[in-house]
């Protein structure tokens, strides 16, 4: 090679050293923690709750469905932290499986939603033009119904059950939130790589999965924590309405809604256990969802703009 | 201007056209057919398959679908959403009787979520990671991780426990006396609106931290203004214009808020209309309430983009 | 195909565009009508020839990168013809865009933005090399790429790196080896050093030289600044809104600018070096904003800020006139046709001109 | 990085001409915190400003010029930026010390500052006439009923045609070098004593930058004002400024008047600019001569000298002692040990 | 009796039994059931006397859907009436002096004549959507003069009050009132009788107003002195939804009678508000699980046998339903005393069938050819509390006999219609209204009826069934009725049967003369609520008037 130039890269310790000190997921933990105290709370309930769901069977061994009918709606006591219900069941076991039915649902569901979501809006995003223009305007058509008036019509159709919520709140999130998946798609067609890649005759797929795709994800996962929550509370609202998952499958929205309801008065616990435990994961999942966001959006590194500059010194005064 | 709204409007048909073929055919699509149904509240009936064949066509369901919305459609467009198949009553009449108070309950659970939210909002990004910001996040989340049904039931129920005391029977018009119809609506719509307001917050804190590192913002403080002119002059109204996107995303959520809330209040609005219509299968009602709605979110989003022109003086009319 | 005998003919031009225009729809309107074109090129021609570099200046928003996109057939031509190795490539078919997607390569402005920062160096700068399958096995693949980094004088090491961990100047080298990868006949560098500081820009535009020399390359080379224009380029193309003002050697650009607009340009350069003497040939001619390529103004698209507008600027367009071998410019000053139509005695561009000599 | 160095260079500011001296700083120090280590944008930083000058502080980018700006009317964006040390002394005053109210006050009426994008340095959404008055407004500077008038004429003044409408025009409205003049109109409005323009014409092209950077050396000068000229374009500080601060790595590493610097150099990395320059008037078919390497990484800058690995005259003590700023003589001054002559 | 003088005037809020249901129509030519309750301006020839429930004799709770004993009915619009045979037929001497309310644009106030009476019954039955066969039994319809209306019949019809005199479908309406378009008739506003009210105001989805009736025929003796109906001014049906709203609005005071609470409730209710009289009753449904006999497995009986013995109803009746409820109580209903026989009365092989033995089941169901049994599906409707409760019991205890239920939860609207849909399962939980002693056994039982969820079909018993109503001799007919009955539940065993629920009405202690009564018969609750009268004084004191 005759390069006249001084090897400028053998100036060496000019260019930034690598940092492999941390493995990236360790260095975002500890972000998370830092910088999101809550979110790293959010994260925490996020983990109980996938570590309950996934080890249900071995915390509460007796199962959901162990009727007693003698045992029926006891006050919680040390025998049942959380009472029991109106056929004996234990409260606790039934929250306990409840969050694994929940668990499978809102993932389930959410994956399905995030995989449509992704498919519509890759399509429309990336290819434009007129397929861009249909899917856009069935999307609107859809987006004009409010998504629990769907949703009951849609269970109308199916019929409750599991698999049943899991289809159609997948099918409604997923395809309100191709939107956000195709805004994604756009911003990331506008990087020069991509303009790069295709003038040098790169494939649609390859620009997709390479290029487009990463761009997409930080997105993805935000809306997959958020839709996490959101389906977790549809299901209940549906139960509400008596479209949600039939017993004796032990849904939190349903055990809040039907029996919670049902016996409001003579077993309170049957309605504030299950609340809580709603409540409480559907907070956690946001949480952790916001601080992903905050942490994963490049935009918000770096802190605020508040350009209040109260001087802190350290050295001088 | 004039001429920017018609070209809105216009642009609105082929949605609108869409949106109604869906709210058409979907319902249609539902099992558990309405002549069963009907049937099946006779206890005389033996289901003779004459007797169903006279019964379809008296609904005038014995048309092919395609048909069936061709002349719903024609209807439509005069203004004539059909009628109730178990009642026989104009579903335009069914459904303007109900719309006041859905239309009440969300715009007030609206302004109730802005006012709750906007302020929160700006506050916890002013404040970001401080102890009021994680107040105000914490608060929102909460309020969002509430379901709606179990807040509104306990709101219910226990002043009725407690003091005895339960939400009025009469539901005055607002027009008649606004004070007492306030008071019916204020419940509902606090707690609808509550949960609403998180999203708004959210939203508003995130545009808020988003505007406030803008160029311009630096440009305020060196100007030597003080924080809240900055905030309120120079972020506030930048910040604005994806939180009304927002509103314009909200009013579905909102809907679907009402269907639950009117349930537990006892307010008679479209969506105890639509429960009732899709569990007696009334076809026509259903999709008349599914236009209707569908209507309202397309004109609020619409007027959400005519909002735009006020805060976003780069959209203009005149082009 | 019509492939000519002309592409073994190696004094033919590489390039040649002529009557190109690229209008962009502006908001399209509610039945598919566009409410306002854009009219970023309007009317270019210019050709490359084997092995030089054509410089192609302009203010900002002026249709440069626009050129160089429509001559690497990434938008769409509204008008015009390109011919590339003596093959019309105006409309191409999906074979000949393929061929051209390896012999055209584009080096981008923003170093950090063209750059997939997911990807790592090896990949990026191998991925022309995977699109149009040029190494069969992983072994000859990274020998490819760090051939390649030793040619943009990075080193081989870098290659399992990712572009975060590059300095402005390094990520600018990943990207022209990215651009050799495919063993391209032309290289549209689109202002490939005006995101880079004095200090680095040196070394890119000392590499840019170095590769054609080595590799007998031909650019075009699309920048505002004059300065650098003038190190690297044969030949400089000068556009204002859209069009083609003048056309000339360096030579004779910087020695005898024809247009005041390229008048006006050279006058405003600052130049680094305190002397008054130095500072009193410094002379920005012309007051005013560019106007917009929507509503380009009728007539000449300078004459708002040009100081020897007369009414027939206002009313027609120049048309280019050679004024010499190879240095035409559009401008009824220099047309001798038009010369009774122009009321100004004396241009004054020679005077100019030797300020800045 | 190492504070107690920093005494040195304080001791060693000009102590002459106090009367003349507008702004001082000393031994100013701003960090960014990331979450890769702490970034030492500003790193141990001491100049003055004279009343009626230019000066021009250059310097690649990233090399601590806009914080340095910043940090004097205290924009830092915080979190993450924290000034941890130094002085600041406008008129006697630290402002750094000042409270919050007090250096509001100052800002926009004794110091005003133009920044380097004037695309994005408007408020989108407020009319110009608006954002132009907010200034006169909160500082008082002229009556309520004067301020339109003034408006009116401070656009004038920066030669925008038709001012009277030009005031109800949104920013979006303008292009980019009306809107660059918007900015100057707005940081002269309360005829401040400092203006700090940077990178004030970055973003435009040559024609236009040359129309906005007379316009404001015309002003200033006219007005008896200093200016702050952040940049880095060699080019237009060798026509405008009076006195140079060259910047390299969070630090001044030369200072001296535009004649020493352009001129006669003394800091290897000056030259350096000086010779990776295309300039008009070199001999055609010549190659430039770049600094080698690329700027440091400001959160793990190297020891010693930060420009040693890149420095062609670097000796081994560059790379464990840090030279500071010394006097050459009456205005000039460097931070090498090497002793560069004017031929190198 | 004992009763302070009646305060006029005043407004009664109930909340129905059906108080989440709006009035499906008030256009009874279309012949849904579920209009009558809410037409408190229409009456019917005949009605049950009240003097029986518990403000007299005490013999009848009135809450019977649709039943009344022969004995116990008085005349309404009919003053008297008297069966005659050759030709069969009823004569119905009409009141004289009975007025038409008076309806803007629909029709003047006048005398109620018996031509109205006859074209009322036959507008009714030429409607497009009437139900083929129900009025067959009447051969013509004859007016001698303006106040008697003979009912000719081709043939003797054991239900024949409950058809023409008293039920569903019987409400006088005006002939003006036919003649109206559909649309016309659908408007509550149109709506004319001779009841004690008019419909003053319809909120769907919120109330139903009924404003007095001053013309109104008929009056009340209290204390010795006698009273124009109605007592009260107003009554208001309140429609909600939301059962906890309901509760509240009961306990706040807003409403002053709710027909329907679920016993969980009481117990809270009796300590918020101590002042609430209570009424319990048990409902007047059956539950039980429909099996399809016409499939396999439920096609043998002894599969069907041993899915009664494998469920602990006993084990129910006191967990589940905390005692709050009865066994057997299916197809005829514990109250029609002289028809139910009770359990003990019943051959032990019936009686068998409420013994908990699922080691029996498991050797029936090992005779039947099921020896590891098999799974079926069990359609559950979620608007049921009980239902849905009860199913995952059931679940349990098929478990235990090695049968695997899926239960399948259903919407009311998919629940409803897939009775007898192509898509309905072997098991179908579902309460069904008892009725009275003919429309049970035939709705039920008999081949292809749509209320016939088990799909059950004997010739022998369609045969019988058929004939029991065609028999003129009420003795004998109601010995037939009452052996279809034990057959149904001794030998076909079509069912699963359940324990029936308790259900509780309260009212406040100023809601006067009022017994907890619900319906006299087939609805038309007028007679009960035009009784009411309200002491304002107490309700003040209480605190509860608004
Ligand atoms: N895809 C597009 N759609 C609409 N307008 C466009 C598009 N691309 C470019 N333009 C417009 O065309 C004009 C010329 O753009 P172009 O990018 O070619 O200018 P340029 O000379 O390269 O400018 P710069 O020096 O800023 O890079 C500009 O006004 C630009 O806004
Ligand atoms: N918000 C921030 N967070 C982290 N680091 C920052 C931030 N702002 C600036 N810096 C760092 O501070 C250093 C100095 O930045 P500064 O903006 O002063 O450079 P500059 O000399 O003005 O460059 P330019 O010529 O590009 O404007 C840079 O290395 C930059 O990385
Ligand atoms: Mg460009
Ligand atoms: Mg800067």
């Amino acid at each position: 090679m005759s390069l006249s130039i001084q090897t400028p890269a053998a100036a060496a310790p000019a260019t930034p050293p690598r940092r492999r000190a941390h493995p990236k997921t360790l260095r975002f933990l500890r972000r998370l923690c830092k910088e999101r105290p809550l979110g790293a709370l959010g994260a925490m309930i996020c983990l109980v709750l996938l570590l309950t769901g996934l080890f249900a069977d071995v915390i509460a061994p007796e199962g959901f469905n162990a009727i007693n009918p003698i045992e029926r709606l006891k006050a919680p006591s040390a025998e049942h932290w959380l009472g029991t219900d109106q056929l004996g069941r234990d409260v606790f076991a039934r929250i306990v499986h409840g969050a694994q039915l929940s668990v499978i649902v809102a993932f389930a569901a959410t994956t399905l939603s995030i995989v449509i979501s992704a498919l519509l809006g890759i399509l429309s995003g990336y290819f434009g033009g007129r397929l861009d223009m249909i899917i856009q305007r069935l999307v609107d058509g859809w987006m004009c119904f409010p998504d629990l008036i769907l949703l009951i019509v849609a269970v109308a159709v199916l019929g409750p059950g599991t698999w049943q919520v899991i289809l159609i709140l997948g099918l409604l999130f997923g395809i309100s939130g191709s939107r956000i998946i195709r805004g994604a798609v756009l911003s990331a067609k506008q990087n020069v790589y991509v303009h790069a890649a295709q003038s040098m005759g790169a494939s649609s797929p390859r620009i997709l999965l390479k290029h487009i795709l990463p761009n997409v994800m930080a997105p993805l996962i935000v809306l997959y924590t958020t839709r996490l929550a959101a389906v977790i509370l549809a299901e209940s609202g549906l139960s509400f309405l008596g479209l949600g998952i039939p017993p004796p499958e032990p849904s939190w929205g349903g055990m809040l809604s039907l029996d919670g309801r049902s016996y409001m008065f003579q077993a309170p616990w049957l309605a504030i256990a299950p609340g809580i435990a709603l409540t409480v994961a559907v907070f956690g999942i946001n949480m952790f969802g916001d601080a992903l966001r905050d942490l994963l959006d490049p935009r918000m590194r770096g802190g605020g703009g508040r350009y209040l500059a109260r001087v802190k010194r350290t050295i001088g005064s | 201007m004039g001429f920017y709204v018609l070209r809105r409007l216009l642009a609105l048909i082929p949605t609108l056209f869409i949106a109604s073929v869906i709210a058409f055919t979907v319902v249609r699509l539902v099992p558990g057919d309405v002549l069963d149904l009907m049937l099946s509240e006779n206890v005389y009936s033996s289901g003779a398959p004459e007797d169903r064949a006279q019964l379809e066509q008296a609904l005038g369901l014995d048309k092919p679908l395609y048909q069936q919305y061709l002349h719903w459609a024609g209807d439509a467009l005069q203004g004539d959403l059909g009628e109730s198949l178990w009642r026989n009553t104009p579903v335009t009449g069914e459904i303007a009787a109900r719309l006041d108070v859905t239309l009440e309950l969300g715009i007030l659970a609206l302004l109730i979520a802005l006012a709750i939210g906007l302020p929160i909002g700006i506050f916890a990004a002013v404040r970001q990671e401080t102890l009021g910001d994680h107040i105000g996040r914490t608060f929102s989340i909460l309020a969002l991780a509430m379901p709606n049904f179990w807040l509104g039931t306990l709101v219910v129920i226990l002043p009725a426990l407690w003091w005895g005391w339960s939400p009025p029977n009469e539901l005055v018009p607002f027009f008649e006396n606004p004070l007492e119809n306030l008071k019916t609506f204020l419940l509902p719509s606090l707690i609808l609106g509550t949960s609403l307001s998180a999203v708004i917050m959210r939203m508003t804190r995130t545009m808020m931290l988003e505007v406030l590192r803008q160029d311009y913002i630096r440009t305020a403080w060196a100007k030597g203004l003080r924080e809240r002119r900055v905030v309120l002059m120079h972020a506030v109204k930048n910040a604005m214009i994806p939180v009304i996107t927002l509103v314009g995303i909200l009013v579905p959520i909102l809907f679907g808020g009402t269907v639950i809330i009117e349930q537990i209040f006892r307010l008679p609005g479209l969506g105890q209309l639509l429960l009732e219509a899709v569990s007696t299968r009334d076809y026509p009602v259903i999709t008349g309430v599914f236009l209707v709605t569908g209507v309202v979110v397309m004109l609020v989003n619409l007027l959400v983009d005519l909002c735009y022109g006020y805060l976003d003086p780069k959209v203009r009319y005149d082009r | 195909m019509t492939h000519t005998d002309s592409h073994t003919d190696v004094t033919a031009p590489l390039l040649q565009v002529s009557g190109l225009k690229v209008h962009f729809p502006l908001r399209p309107g509610l039945f598919g009508k566009p409410a306002a074109m854009v009219k970023a090129v309007d009317g270019v021609d210019f050709t490359v020839h084997r092995g030089e570099t054509l410089g192609l200046v302009g203010e900002s928003g002026c249709g440069k990168s626009t050129t160089g996109l429509a001559v690497l057939r990434m938008t769409p031509l509204t008008e015009g013809r390109i011919v590339f190795d003596g093959e019309d490539i105006s409309h191409p078919d999906a074979a000949t865009t393929k061929r051209l997607r390896r012999k055209m390569q584009m080096v981008y402005q923003d170093p950090f933005g063209a750059l997939n920062p997911r990807m790592r160096v090896l990949d990026i700068i191998g991925e022309p090399l995977r699109v149009h399958r040029l190494t069969r096995t992983r072994a000859e693949y990274r020998e490819r790429v760090m051939d390649l980094l030793d040619r943009v004088g990075l080193k081989a090491e870098m290659a399992d790196r990712y572009p975060h961990e590059f300095s402005g100047g390094q990520r600018q080298r990943i990207g022209i080896a990215r651009a050799l990868a495919a063993d391209p006949s032309l290289i549209i560098c689109d202002e490939p050093v005006s995101a880079l500081d004095v200090s680095i820009q040196a070394q890119v535009i000392n590499l840019l030289e170095d590769l054609q020399r080595d590799l007998g390359l031909t650019y075009l080379f699309v920048a505002h600044d004059l300065a650098v224009v003038r190190h690297l380029c044969h030949r400089i193309v000068v556009m204002y809104l859209g069009r083609v003002v003048e056309v000339a050697d360096r030579e004779r650009l910087y020695q005898a600018p024809r247009h005041p607009y390229t008048q006006a340009l050279l006058g405003a350069i600052p130049i680094a070096d305190p002397d008054p003497e130095v500072q009193a040939r410094f002379n920005p001619s012309v007051d005013g904003e560019v106007p917009s390529p929507i509503d380009p103004p009728p007539g000449c698209p300078f004459h708002p800020r040009c100081p020897h507008a007369t009414d027939l600027c206002r009313r027609e367009a120049p048309r280019p006139i050679d004024v010499e071998d190879g240095h035409s410019v559009a401008c009824h000053l220099h047309d001798p046709s038009r010369a009774a139509e122009m009321n100004h005695s004396e241009p004054s561009y020679q005077e100019q001109a030797r300020n800045i000599a | 990085m190492s504070t107690e160095t920093s005494t040195a260079t304080a001791t060693a500011a000009p102590r002459t001409e106090p009367a003349a001296t507008l702004l001082r700083v000393e031994n100013l120090h701003t960090v960014f915190e990331k979450d890769d280590g702490v970034v030492h944008a500003v790193n141990d930083v001491s100049f003055d400003v004279r009343r009626g000058e230019v000066l021009a502080i250059v310097g690649e980018s990233g090399s601590g010029k806009s914080i340095t700006a910043m940090s004097l009317l205290r924009l830092i964006p915080s979190p993450p930026g924290q000034i941890i040390g130094g002085r600041v002394l406008f008129d006697g005053q630290d402002l750094l010390d000042l409270p919050d109210d007090a250096i509001r006050q100052l800002r926009g009426r004794d110091i005003s500052m133009i920044f380097q994008e004037p695309m994005t340095s408007l408020n989108p959404s407020l009319r110009i006439g608006r954002q132009l008055a907010e200034p006169l407004r909160v500082h008082g500077s002229v009556p309520k009923d004067k301020v339109r008038e003034r408006c009116i004429e401070l656009l004038r003044q920066v030669r925008i045609g038709d001012p009277e409408k030009r005031l109800d025009a949104y920013p979006h409205e303008l292009s980019g070098g009306m809107r660059q003049r918007v900015m100057i109109a707005m940081g002269l409005a309360c005829l401040p004593r400092l203006i700090i323009a940077d990178e004030p014409t970055t973003a435009l092209d040559v024609t236009v930058q040359a129309q906005i950077l007379e316009l404001l050396r015309d002003i200033t000068r006219s007005s008896q004002s200093s200016m702050m000229l952040i940049t880095h374009d060699l080019g237009v500080v060798a026509r405008y400024a009076d006195r140079i601060n060259v910047m390299y790595a969070g630090r001044i590493v030369e200072r001296g008047t535009a004649h020493d610097i352009f001129h006669r150099p003394r800091h290897p990395y000056t030259v350096g600019l000086m010779e990776s320059m295309p300039r008009l008037n070199d001999a055609l078919g010549n190659r430039l001569t770049p600094i080698p390497g690329s700027p440091p990484d400001l959160s793990d800058p190297p020891s010693g000298c930060p420009f040693h690995p890149r420095c062609r005259f670097a000796q081994p003590r560059c790379k464990q002692e840090r030279p500071p700023l010394e006097r050459l003589d009456e205005e000039h001054w460097k931070a090498c040990w090497v002793n560069l002559d004017d031929t190198h | 009796a004992e009763e302070a003088t009646p305060q006029l005037g005043g407004t009664v809020n109930i909340s129905t039994m059906y108080r989440t249901l709006d009035a499906t129509t008030w256009d009874l030519q279309n012949w849904t059931w579920k209009g009558n309750h809410d037409n408190l301006q229409l009456e019917s020839l005949l009605r049950g006397d009240l003097q029986y429930g518990p403000r007299g004799k005490n013999e009848n709770s009135f809450v019977e859907q649709a039943y009344i004993p022969y004995n116990q009915l008085e005349g309404s619009l009919a003053e008297s009436w008297e069966v005659k045979e050759d030709p069969m037929r009823v004569i119905f001497h009409l009141r004289k002096g009975v007025q038409w309310q008076e309806v803007p644009g629909v029709m003047k106030k006048r005398e109620l004549v018996a031509n109205d009476v006859i074209t009322s019954f036959q507008s009714r039955g030429e409607s497009p959507r009437a139900i083929p066969t129900f009025w067959d039994f009447i051969e013509r319809w004859e007016a001698p003069d303006d106040h008697t209306v003979i009912a000719y019949f081709n043939q003797f019809h054991g239900n024949w009050p409950y058809r023409i005199a008293w039920g569903y479908y019987d409400g006088i309406s005006p002939p003006e009132w036919q003649n109206l378009s559909e649309e016309k008739r659908a408007d509550w506003r149109n709506a004319a009788g001779t009841g004690p009210y008019r419909i003053e105001k319809i909120e769907t989805g919120r109330q139903q107003v009924y404003a007095k009736n001053d013309d109104y025929w008929d009056s009340v003796t209290l204390n010795g002195k006698e009273y124009p109906l109605p007592l009260n001014d107003k009554v208001v049906y309140h429609i909600i939804k939301d059962e906890a709203s309901a509760v509240a609005a009961l306990s706040s005071g807003r409403i002053d009678i709710m027909e329907a609470i679920r016993w969980q409730l009481v117990d809270q209710l009796k300590k918020t508000a101590p002042e609430l009289q209570f009424r319990k009753n048990l409902s007047t449904n059956g539950t039980y699980i429909a099996l399809r006999t016409d499939q396999k497995p439920f096609n043998d009986v002894r599969v069907r046998r041993a899915l009664n013995i494998a469920v602990d109803q006993k084990a129910i009746l006191s967990s589940l339903l905390n005692g709050e409820g009865e066994l057997l109580n299916y197809p005829f209903a514990q109250r029609w005393t002289e028809f139910y026989t009770p359990l003990d009365q019943l051959s032990p092989e019936a009686r068998e069938l409420f013994e908990y033995d699922p080691e029996k089941a498991k050797k029936l169901l090992a005779e039947a050819g099921y020896p590891k049994g098999f799974s079926f599906d069990l359609q559950v409707c979620s608007c049921s509390p009980y239902h849905m409760d009860v199913a995952p019991m059931l679940q349990a205890y098929y478990q235990q006999v090695g049968v695997k239920v899926n239960i399948k939860t259903m919407e009311y609207g998919a629940f409803r219609s897939n009775m007898r849909g192509k898509t309905q399962a072997g098991g179908y939980l579902m309460n069904n209204g008892s009725g009275n002693p003919i429309q049970v056994l035939r709705k039920s039982f008999r081949t292809d009826q749509t209320w016939n969820a088990s799909w059950y079909s004997n010739e022998e018993f369609d045969r019988k069934i058929d004939a029991a109503i065609k028999e003129p001799d009420t003795e004998k007919r109601n010995a037939m009725l009452k052996e279809l009955n034990d057959f149904i539940i001794e030998e076909a065993v079509p069912h699963v049967w359940l324990p029936t629920e308790m259900g509780y009405s309260a009212w406040w202690p100023w809601v006067k003369n009022y017994y907890g009564e619900q319906r006299i018969g087939a609805v038309k609750p007028n007679a009960i609520y035009s009784r009411i009268w309200i002491d304002q004084k107490m309700k003040e004191s209480m605190g509860k008037a608004r």
